[in-house]
């Protein structure tokens, strides 16, 4: 007796609950409003990505043959723009944070899911902006927007790009917004603070320099808007205003804002270090605290990108001093992951591979912020390429990989699906060492002494630039990668079980991809934090 | 003088009297890292090897990280880095703190940076465009500005860099050690020529620096001409030698500390000076009233340099006598206004001195 | 952490800290005596801006800002009969102000200290 | 068992779906007003750290340019942004009691003082227009002390009260919406969250003024006496 193949039931989720593009546009819903950042925040990854292409491939050779030094300036000042305000800066809190924290606190949403949509067409609003300026002309200030050159000597389209990123900021503040409310008032019963996932520790510190930090920019860039604008002078020197009073706003608030790039990633690593090793995080509470300590310490060294630009030498040894006690709870992060690591039972899926590379490539980057710390050595090294590999190393060999190892890890989880084990290791290994190739040469150019944002440069250079442009290619191919075999998934892949790694958080307990409420009743609490015993699924072995 | 173009390079030329401790606190920073870098990596790559998953092994049980070894592994891996960075940190600050006290007996030269180009003046008079022409084994004390905005003279070769800022004087002082020629760059974001905006430091021996000075342009040194400048804008007018004018007498104050009538005090530097030519009433001296006019807009920052050496020579009793000019000169007070002569250092007046801030009139 | 889900319906909410007075009543004359007491300092410090005490000017018309600024946050905002939670946020939006100023001001007057321009 | 209050056909449940009860809602808003309100904070804070930079780099300048504002014009106004910010206290006391046409009157009141005071301001930015004390447009200011200097101190009147006035209109826009719905019958004892968070917002802009004014009018008055 021959029975019909039982119907495919295709199990309801959020994702297929309600369809049609105003389902999407308007939602309230934090899962989709996630999914609506994960395109957006792409694509803009992509286009900051290439102008990165555009500025190696000129850099190959010491003459500037492929762009004039204008076109040049404007090409980096958009990778720089769009890296910072439009990928950085949202990719794992908007993306990640969004689509997690409510499930990690067994919340069915966000505490105002209206504000967080708002929050999306605020980000694009910022973004029509900066396209608008990328379109019409460029700007060429950098993204540090230096008065008085941005305020009265750029013919780039300063106030549009400062109106871009002012909109821009409005969209983290109030995403850190409603993560502070969600994580203090909707927590599941039996959530303690020291029952919470490292993840939604670190986006509490986060969301806290968000909120803390943000405004001073805005301000900042609104004075600067006046300044060009309406010639009212702030900083002009012509009226006694002092250039270096914008640089103390503007690093007020660009400073804590590398903390606001990195933090996510460190919670992410936490998370993927303890899935793979199946072990409870050691240290859990040094971890928490510390990314609350960094978010605090965070606020009171922005000085020490000051040390040369005629800040007085006793502000400039309180900075220094203050900048090595903020790299201490990093450290206590690094060590903590190695420990847990130790006697686990580890497996090198791919989250874990980028989580690996971030460990590796992080601590670098954390030591040569060390390095550039000090006083005397910053006087040689600021404004070269030392800087530059070093906020690469943390932003790219940090942030970025950190950004990729959670996409991976919870992947199964935001749409259902596995994706192919094979080709996102390569992909991994490929990022690793492309991007080595890329920066790693660009430490002993900085310490050759050639200056950033040199558009043309001398012949002994030429070695190192060409074997960071080769890097460059391979990290570029590594990064196409995943868009290939991630978008393949989506049709091809897999259907993913709820608990495909063996990891332990609330996002795990209930179906992938998840209903619109995230849980059918409000889970209640009852063990401590990553507690593997309790966790009977299949685990996937890629 | 062109200078043949380098080949590759591993390291920088140390050729000043910072390279050497600059290295060496890179050399320690360096192993430093690669120290702690080597080992984090080491033990990831061991623990991820050693602790691979076994098919079929049970959950690791938890490790209990508040016992009292944990403790004191988390106060070991946050003291001992904390303890080896505030190293670097004291190291560096000491560096930073030589770099920030030029020698009294330094070679004093003025840079003014200009989008794109670094203009150079000596004090015999010689003035260099992207070159800067020094003796070797001498204190050289750059007192910069810039006409725009933001620039950064930075030779890597003397590991030492300042910025150039608009509307304020910043200061840079190095010895050269080794006879050569080092690149100049611009290490602050300017413009479209940024990466244009570089030159050539030339180390020479004393005699050869000597002989390039004399063979240098015709002018007269920077203090002639500031005394010129000086007579033409009517400064000596008010400020009087002999201290009995309406305005405080200028010899000997270079250097001394000023009260002012608010109460507060500076010191007659560089910034002050400038400051009181460009903003007069910013920081009036006691006991005198606010009729200095307003000179902003009228003297180019080369001329600004120059009054600011003719003042500085007035107060050193070593310094160039110019008593010529002294008390024989004709007593001129009834004259109004500075004359306006189209001296080169006299831009034309951008925005017209209003009758209201206008020489000694109103009172 | 695993969790069981619930069977009964009704959820607690998470729990909050101890005080939640989100909705005390204020009595009309707290309002009336803070806003007199505004209206009172306003003037005060008016008229003490027009008598020169040197330097302790700023203080005095700050002091007097910052304490009527308290008073509207503590009655008029609520904030006295708030959660803890709330006073928190106030707390530190105050302190990180305080950051800002008195970090970057600590530059702006070290700036002579040195005695070498631009150091 | 207490007896159940049967919910009135026409009172809605204005409990979200995400809240477990009315408490923890009306609690989140409370705490995301707030955070906002710190967020404000700061963003003034950058203002402010440009007016004390400057002050202490120019005394000469702000002291003469602050006192060609006027400074009894100036206290009146802080008078009435006080009163305005008393009606809004008011207006929350009212919501919260159910009083509605109480609650519109003393809404319609604050809005009435808000707009005297933007008037004055308007009346002070024309004068300021017309003794071309507007830096940037052939700025003169008249009999001040280091002239030169003297814009920073008016770039810093207009940007900060600018920006104040900017967040009184958009205060106002958001009162008129809370009039109408008021008026409505919107809000009951039960739930009046919105005037309450509206409540905190405006008070925080009377705050700034309450600083602004003594920066900004106040400098060394003693000098020029009471003119």
């Amino acid at each position: 007796m021959i029975t019909a193949p039982p119907p495919v039931h295709v199990k309801k989720n959020y994702l297929n609950e309600k369809t049609g593009l105003k389902s999407w546009l308007l939602t309230s819903d934090h899962k989709r409003i996630a999914i609506l950042y994960l395109i957006v925040v792409t694509g803009f990854f992509a286009l900051g990505g290439i102008f990165a292409g555009l500025i190696r491939l000129e850099l190959a050779t010491p003459a500037g043959d492929l762009f004039e030094s204008n076109q040049y300036n404007k090409i980096f000042t958009m990778h720089g723009i769009i890296m910072v305000f439009f990928f950085l800066i949202p990719s794992i809190p908007a993306i990640l944070g969004n689509f997690l924290i409510p499930m990690m606190i067994g919340a069915k949403d966000l505490a105002f899911p209206r504000i967080n949509l708002l929050s999306w067409y605020i980000y694009m609003l910022g973004g029509v902006f900066t396209l608008y300026v990328l379109f019409t002309g460029g700007v060429d200030t950098g993204w540090t927007f230096y008065t008085p050159f941005s305020s009265s000597y750029s013919n780039g389209y300063v106030v549009a790009a400062g109106l871009g990123i002012f909109i821009n900021g409005f969209s983290a503040i109030l995403t850190g917004l409603n993560f502070i409310v969600t994580i203090h008032r909707m927590r599941a019963p039996g959530l303690t603070w020291f029952r919470l996932p490292l993840f939604v520790w670190a986006h509490y510190a986060t969301s806290a320099i968000q909120i803390l930090g943000t405004p001073v920019i805005a301000v900042t860039l609104f004075l600067l808007v006046l300044e060009r604008g309406l010639h009212i002078g702030f900083f002009d020197p012509a009226y006694g205003g002092d250039p270096v009073l914008f640089q103390h706003l503007f690093w007020f608030y660009s400073h804590p804002a590398v903390y606001i790039m990195i933090l996510p990633s460190m919670g992410v690593i936490s998370e993927v270090i303890s899935t793979f090793s199946s072990k409870k995080p050691f240290g859990y509470t040094f971890i928490a605290f510390s990314s609350v300590a960094i978010a605090v310490f965070g606020f009171l060294v922005w000085g020490h990108h000051l040390f040369v630009a005629g800040q007085s030498i006793y502000a400039g040894l309180v900075f220094s001093v203050l900048s090595y006690v903020v790299a201490i709870p990093s450290a206590i992060k690094v060590f903590n992951w190695a420990a847990t690591m130790y006697k686990g039972q580890i497996r090198m899926e791919t989250p874990m591979l980028y989580a690996i590379g971030f460990i590796g490539l992080f601590t670098v980057g954390g030591l040569t912020g060390v390095v550039l710390a000090s006083l005397g050595m910053d006087v040689h090294l600021t404004d070269t390429y030392f800087v530059i590999a070093h906020f690469h190393y943390v932003m790219v060999g940090g942030a970025l990989l950190g950004y990729l190892s959670g996409l991976h890890f919870w992947w199964p989880k935001m749409f259902g699906k596995m994706y192919s084990d094979v080709w996102s290791k390569v992909s991994a290994v490929l990022v690793f060492a492309g991007f080595n190739l890329t920066f790693g040469p660009q430490f002993l150019l900085g310490y050759m002494g050639m200056p950033r944002r040199y558009h043309v440069y001398p012949p002994e250079f030429q070695v190192f630039n060409v074997l960071s442009s080769a890097g460059a290619s391979v990290l570029g191919l590594g990064l196409l990668l995943p868009a290939v075999y991630l978008t393949w998934s989506l049709k091809y892949g897999e259907d993913a079980p709820p608990n495909p790694w063996g990891a332990t958080g609330l996002e795990w307990q209930t179906q992938s991809p998840p209903i619109s409420e995230n849980f059918e009743v409000t889970p209640v609490v009852t063990h401590e934090a990553y507690d593997y015993s309790t966790v009977q699924e299949v685990v996937h072995i890629g | 003088m062109n200078i043949e173009p380098r080949s590759f390079q591993l390291f920088p030329d140390s050729a000043s009297n910072f390279a050497g401790t600059v290295d060496g606190l890179y050399l320690y920073m360096v192993l430093i890292s690669a120290f702690f870098s080597l080992l984090v990596a080491f033990l990831i790559i061991f623990f991820a090897v050693k602790y691979r998953k076994r098919p079929g092994a049970p959950v690791p049980p938890p490790i209990n990280d508040h016992s009292i070894g944990a403790m004191i592994l988390e106060i070991a891996w946050s003291v001992i880095p904390l303890g080896l960075s505030l190293v670097m940190f004291a190291w560096g600050a000491s560096i930073m703190f030589t770099e920030s006290r030029p020698p009294k007996d330094a070679l004093n030269i003025y840079v003014t940076g200009k989008r794109w180009m670094w203009k150079i003046q000596h004090l015999e008079g010689a003035r260099e465009i992207n070159e800067l022409h020094v003796p070797v084994n001498r204190d050289v004390r750059l007192t910069m500005t810039s006409e725009d905005v933001i620039h950064d003279f930075y030779v890597p070769a003397f590991r030492t860099k300042a910025d150039v800022l608009p509307g304020r004087y910043t200061t840079e002082w190095f010895r050269p050690t080794k006879i050569g020629d080092y690149h100049i760059f611009c290490a602050e974001y300017c413009g479209t020529k940024h990466s244009g905006m570089i030159g050539w430091v030339h180390v020479m021996s004393q005699e050869d620096y000597n002989k390039w000075l004399s063979a240098g342009s015709g002018e007269g040194s920077m203090a002639e001409e500031g005394e010129s400048l000086f007579r033409q804008l009517g400064c000596g007018e008010c400020h009087v030698r002999d201290g009995h004018g309406r305005a405080p007498s200028l010899r000997g104050a270079y250097g001394m500390i000023v009260d002012l009538a608010d109460g507060s005090h500076v010191r007659f530097d560089e910034a002050y000076i400038r400051e009181s030519i460009l903003y007069p009433q910013a920081k009036i001296v006691a006991g005198y009233d606010r009729i200095m006019p307003t000179f902003h807009g009228l003297i180019s920052d080369e001329g600004m340099l120059k009054l600011i050496e003719y003042i500085k020579s007035m107060g050193d009793p070593n310094g160039m006598t110019l008593e010529r000019s002294g008390p024989n000169e004709p007593a001129n007070l009834q004259k109004t206004g500075p004359q306006m002569s189209p001296e080169s250092e006299i831009k034309a007046p951008t925005t017209a001195p209003r009758a209201s801030a206008g020489t000694g009139k109103q009172q | 952490m695993s969790a069981h889900s619930t069977q009964h319906g009704t959820h607690q909410g998470a729990e909050f800290d101890s005080d939640h007075g989100s909705n005390h009543i204020v009595p009309v004359r707290v309002y009336v005596a803070v806003f007199l007491t505004l209206i009172v300092m306003t003037w005060v410090t008016a008229f003490v801006s027009t008598v020169d005490l040197g330097r302790l000017n700023v203080f005095v018309a700050l002091s007097i800002a910052i304490f009527k600024a308290s008073l509207v946050i503590l009655f008029f905002m609520h904030v006295k009969y708030g959660t803890r939670l709330t006073k928190m946020i106030v707390l530190a939006g105050l302190y990180w102000l305080i950051l800002l100023l008195f970090i970057a001001m600590a530059d702006l007057w070290t700036r002579t200290w040195m005695g070498v321009p631009g150091r | 068992m207490a007896s159940q209050v049967v919910p009135h056909e026409h009172e809605v449940t204005t409990l979200k779906h995400h809240f477990a009860n009315d408490e923890q809602q009306k609690d989140a808003s409370t705490i995301g007003m707030w955070v906002f309100l710190v967020t404000e904070i700061m963003f003034f804070g950058g203002l402010f750290l440009a007016y004390f930079a400057y002050r202490q780099a120019y005394p000469a300048a702000f002291a003469s340019a602050s006192n060609k504002t006027n400074l009894w014009l100036g206290a009146a106004n802080t008078t009435v942004l006080i009163c305005s910010s008393l009606t809004m206290a008011m207006a929350v006391h009212s919501a919260s009691v159910g009083k509605r046409k109480l609650l519109v009157a003393f809404l319609v009141l604050t809005l009435m003082l808000g707009g005297i005071f933007l008037g004055v301001k308007a009346y002070e930015y024309h004068d300021k227009w017309v003794h071309h004390e507007v830096p940037g447009y052939h700025f003169d200011c008249e009999g001040c002390d280091d002239a030169g200097h003297a814009p920073l101190f008016f770039s810093l009147y207009f940007g900060m009260t600018g920006l104040h006035a900017t967040h009184m209109l958009v205060g106002f826009v958001i009162l008129v919406i809370l009039i109408f719905q008021s008026a409505k019958g919107k809000y009951t004892a039960k739930w009046y969250t919105p005037i309450e968070m509206f409540g905190l917002y405006w008070h925080f802009v009377d705050i700034v003024w309450i600083f602004l004014f003594p920066l900004l009018y106040l400098i060394d008055r003693s000098k020029t006496g009471l003119k």
